[in-house]
């Protein structure tokens, strides 16, 4: 077991509660996009703990290109969610 | 570096990650939310970093923190600043109180025991030996896969579908944020000060561009980092006033859009229809291929990433927006 | 000798860092933390830069973080020049 | 032959790219993508019946290296269901939508949509799985919010955070299976997994995510607004196809690849879960004002029948019986995916051609759209379950196994269920049979009212009558 390893992972489990936490508590639209987007990153930092070998060890490439694909599907994500808030704003303000 | 000195770099480090996720849920002010998750996405660069994982770490701080940032502080800028606290302080009675206090603490219940949950089954994952055989896998065919950088080799040969479907999760983004509105108007043109490190960012981003999308093939980078930097060079023009700001409209744009899954998907095809599998690069040509499609990507993913700045649609003869603002017909009985 | 002159660069560079984050908390008002931070930021990093480089040996390096300090004052200085005008014009309302 | 399976995901991607490259001719590059698809997905269909499964690996790298895609009989089925509904709602479609600009936003989006459902049903990897829940989840709503109204717009929104939130959670599902197996590959993953620490909870993940996806009650909430303001072939396609999807890949899991990770209890729980679908969203259809909002909770009801087949799988020994009860679940979800299409492409026309789509001012629907009404009567007929429809077959083998495994409990719901969609469809006829006189003169369109009459037959005719090759195919397991 690699200390190193647990302990980013943990983080990452923490960071994915809070980001669930925030997501399903929060009100304000833009604050549950923030909240999703920090679940996406405790996933993510999960992902590259698992990846990690040890200093001096070549990690595991597969988790880091899955990661590099999730942080685009993620903006993907998140331009879409705002577009839509935004618009939601337009019709609120015109009606 | 020491091994304790390094214990006490992860416990800051950790401790800052977990801070500042903390800290951007708990507060009720939208932007100054939005800006302490940019400084995570900083921080997690760093720890991407340290976790030997330098190609996340470029794209976290190109995308994760910037440009998901940019895209949210745009979001943000029509809204009153700071934001009235919302439904926390609003009027209630009661009862309504006391139930939403009790499903706030389930929820944070139901969180608490998801995060112990998953640290429980990950220290029984860790606790057997690692699997190898993927890795090991990657490195035995490393050199027939076309590229040096085993990260590089996942994304565009081993996994390359993967990548052709997150190319068209981002066009679908983009399309539709277009049938949504109209790109946001632009910003004040800047002052001299700014204009001043506009007109000498812009070219280093976009050599730096060209220099990642380059050095993909066998070092930290590649058509998503290079994208997101192109991107970045769009924003800041953007932001320093510009009207334009390199990109096309009309067909032209399209085509830009369509490039990165157009290309991957016309190598995919006509390598079957040579009788290859799908995406099953000759070794011999696989490099040059990669680069053809990484260098369609790189255009396509600094277009949409713009775009999606943009808000939507940039202003155009286009048929669709000039037709955008008219309403349906009326039903017809 | 080298590795003693780039600690005490790096200890100095640490320092003020230390002491721009102290005005950043303390300072009463927007220009002096702007003040405090961005003076003290640019220092500490040029200091600490400098002690990375002694440490390096490698032209190509040091040619990099030299790139970096420059990136970072040119970066720091712009941002901090918005902030104040931004500042500035809030407070006359214009 | 061999590579059909990448050209059902490579056809519909093309169109979309030609359709956004060429606005003008967007509607006749959808309309041949989708019988070249259409054609594609037939192939399979006989290359299954006859070859068996069909595997294909994308680049030639063996699974686990690269990804494999894989066509079984159930994936294969669900693969010319989608194919076949989505080209009837696009015929549908190139009438509903009249103006370029509305065609031109439409049709890539709608194709990429398609290119998704595709991707998913053949995918054989669970981080590819992944990607393809988000193209899936993103292009859904992108077609939801065209309405443009407020309602749509709001509602999805809350889809696109549900579904965001579901997918993460699958994500973390996925990232404990590769630190526990260090692989991402279906199969392999069903020859190593065990009961333990790390499988449990991966699924549970994994499925909550999905579940969220496919809506099965409780958290069922964002489906009725964001179904019911999408415009009407986006509708018949996310509750006919998209839901389905999500629920597709809870079955791979729970029956494939989990399959000696799950408990008797977790099961139940689900079948429980759809006990609670079925009643609820029986009883909301039948309290609805309005048509679509009607079908939308309809949908709700009727994924929970789905569910309902868990705890019977599991407790039904493997074998004939086993099967036989398998097959029913397969075709109670084909019938819906049918019948729901043709039911909202239906209530489409009536929307469009009356202005309103209110259940209590349908009076003189019958008089004016006769074959509008017989569509949505098809349509009832197989969403009771009445025969010859294929749902009274899949509820058939439903209550088979709740007398079979002695679980009678489900017995009562299912017929609880089906008395209750029998009143909300029959409150629906007997509006629009109405004898309230109707001045205006009958329509028949058969653009716009073929694909609806097309999709509901097919549900309540020809897949009752089609049971004996469906269960041969369904026999045909990766």
């Amino acid at each position: 077991m690699l200390t190193t390893q647990i302990l980013y992972a943990l983080a990452g489990c923490v960071l994915l509660a809070l980001g669930v936490r925030g997501a399903l508590l929060h009100a304000s639209v833009l604050l549950r996009i923030v909240a999703i987007n920090i679940m996406g990153a405790g996933v993510f930092l999960l992902l590259i703990a698992v990846a990690y070998r040890g200093p001096g060890l070549a990690a595991d490439p597969v988790p880091h290109a899955l990661v590099l694909t999730g942080i685009v599907v993620a903006v993907s994500a998140t331009a879409l969610a705002l577009a839509l808030a935004r618009r939601l704003q337009v019709e609120r303000d015109d009606g | 570096m020491n091994s304790a000195g390094l214990i006490v770099f992860d416990a800051l480090l950790l401790l800052s990650i977990v801070g500042l996720a903390w800290a951007s849920l708990a507060t009720t002010d939208v932007r100054r939310s939005i800006i302490l998750f940019m400084a995570l996405g900083l921080v997690l660069a760093v720890a991407w970093g340290r976790l030997l994982a330098p190609d996340v770490a470029l794209a976290e701080a190109a995308i994760g923190a910037g440009l998901s940032g940019a895209l949210l502080l745009a979001a943000a800028h029509g809204q009153p600043s700071p934001l009235p606290p919302e439904s926390t302080n609003a009027p209630r009675n009661h009862g309504a109180a006391g139930m939403g206090m009790v499903l706030r603490w389930a929820i944070t219940l139901l969180c608490a025991a998801l995060a112990g949950t998953l640290v429980w089954a990950l220290l029984h994952a860790f606790s057997n030996p690692q699997h190898d055989m993927l890795p090991r896998a990657i490195s035995a065919n490393l050199a027939a896969s076309g590229v040096s950088n085993p990260v590089t080799a996942v994304l565009l040969n081993f996994r390359a579908y993967d990548t052709l479907l997150e190319l068209a999760v981002l066009l679908t983004a983009v399309l539709g944020t277009f049938a949504l509105g109209q790109a946001t108007p632009g910003y004040r043109p800047a002052g001299l000060v700014f204009d001043g490190l506009v007109r000498w960012l812009v070219p280093v981003l976009i050599l730096t561009a060209g220099y990642l999308l380059w050095a993909g093939a066998h070092a930290p980078g590649g058509a998503f980092q290079a994208g997101a930097t192109l991107a970045a060079a769009g924003v800041v023009l953007r932001l320093a006033g510009r009207t334009r700001i390199g990109l096309p409209v009309g067909f032209m744009l399209r085509m830009i859009m369509a490039a990165g899954v157009g290309v991957f998907l016309l190598v995919g095809l006509t390598l079957l229809l040579l009788g290859r599998p799908f995406l099953g690069y000759p070794p011999a040509w696989a490099g040059s291929l990669i680069l053809m499609i990484e260098t369609a990507a790189m255009f396509s993913i600094a277009a949409t990433l713009l775009l999606a700045f943009l808000g939507g649609q940039p202003e155009s003869t286009d048929v669709n927006a000039v037709a955008n603002r008219q309403r349906e017909e009326d039903p017809r009985c | 000798m080298i590795n003693i002159l780039s600690s005490i660069l790096i200890l100095a560079g640490v320092f003020f860092y230390l002491a721009g984050s102290i005005g950043l908390l303390r300072l009463p008002d927007l220009y002096s933390r702007l003040h405090a931070l961005t003076k003290a930021d640019n220092l500490g990093l040029g200091l600490l830069i400098a002690g990375v480089a002694l440490q390096s040996q490698d032209l190509l390096i040091m040619l990099k973080l030299l790139l970096v300090w420059l990136s970072v004052l040119a970066a720091s200085a712009t941002s901090a020049h918005l902030i104040a005008r931004q500042a500035r014009r809030q407070e006359t309302g214009s | 032959m061999a590579d059909t399976p990448i050209w059902l995901v490579a056809l519909p991607l093309a169109g979309a790219l030609a359709a956004l490259l060429l606005p003008r001719l967007a509607t006749a590059a959808a309309i041949v993508t989708g019988l070249l698809t259409t054609v594609a997905a037939g192939v399979l269909l006989f290359g299954v019946a006859t070859q068996g499964a069909l595997h294909y690996e994308i680049g030639g790298w063996t699974a686990g290296l690269g990804i494999m895609l894989r066509a079984d009989g159930l994936s294969t089925l669900l693969l010319l269901m989608t194919a076949l509904v989505v080209l009837a709602a696009s015929i549908y479609a190139s009438t509903y939508f009249r103006k370029t600009y509305e065609r031109a936003r439409f049709w890539p989006l709608w194709l990429l949509l398609w290119t998704s459902l595709n991707a998913l049903l053949l995918s054989g990897d669970l981080f590819n799985i992944y990607v393809t829940l988000e193209l899936l989840g993103l292009s859904a709503v992108a077609l939801a919010s065209l309405g443009g109204k407020r309602a749509a717009v709001e509602a999805a929104l809350r889809y696109l955070l549900v579904g965001l939130l579901g997918s993460m959670l699958f994500l973390a599902g996925v990232g404990l299976i590769y630190a526990g197996y260090g692989t991402l590959d279906l199969t392999v993953l069903a020859r190593v997994l065990e009961p333990g620490p790390v499988a449990w909870p991966a699924l549970a993940l994994m499925s909550s995510g999905l579940l969220l996806k496919t809506a099965l009650f409780p958290l069922h909430f964002w489906l009725p607004p964001a179904h019911a303001s999408a415009p009407a072939p986006v509708s018949a396609v996310l509750s006919a196809l998209v839901v389905k999807a999500a629920f597709y890949l809870v079955l791979r899991l729970w029956l494939d690849v989990f399959a000696n990770v799950i408990t008797p209890a977790s099961a139940n729980l689900l079948g429980l879960l759809g006990a609670g679908a079925v009643l609820w969203g029986s009883w909301q259809a039948l309290r609805a004002e309005r048509l679509k909002l009607l079908a939308a909770y309809s949908t709700v009801a009727q994924l929970g029948y789905l569910f309902l087949f868990f705890p019977l799988l599991l407790a039904l020994p493997a074998g004939p019986d086993r099967d036989l009860a398998a097959g029913g679940l397969a075709m109670l979800a084909l019938t819906h995916g049918f019948a729901k299409a043709g039911l909202f492409l239906a209530i489409g026309i009536i929307q469009q051609r009356c202005g309103h789509d209110t259940i209590r001012e349908l009076d003189g629907t019958a008089q004016h759209l006769p074959a509008t009404t017989f569509a949505i009567a098809l349509a009832g007929v197989a969403l009771v379950g009445l025969p010859p429809s294929g749902a009274f077959l899949g509820k058939w083998q439903l209550l088979a196994g709740a007398v079979d495994t002695g679980q009678w409990w489900w017995l009562v719901v299912t017929v609880a269920g089906s008395l209750l969609a029998a009143a909300y469809i029959f409150r629906v006829l007997g509006h629009a049979f109405g004898h309230r006189p109707y001045p205006n003169q009958p329509v028949t369109v058969a653009r716009e009212e073929w694909p609806a009459l097309l999709l509901s037959a097919m549900a309540a005719l020809v897949l009752g009558l089609a049971g004996a090759p469906v269960w041969g195919l369904l026999e045909i397991s990766t």
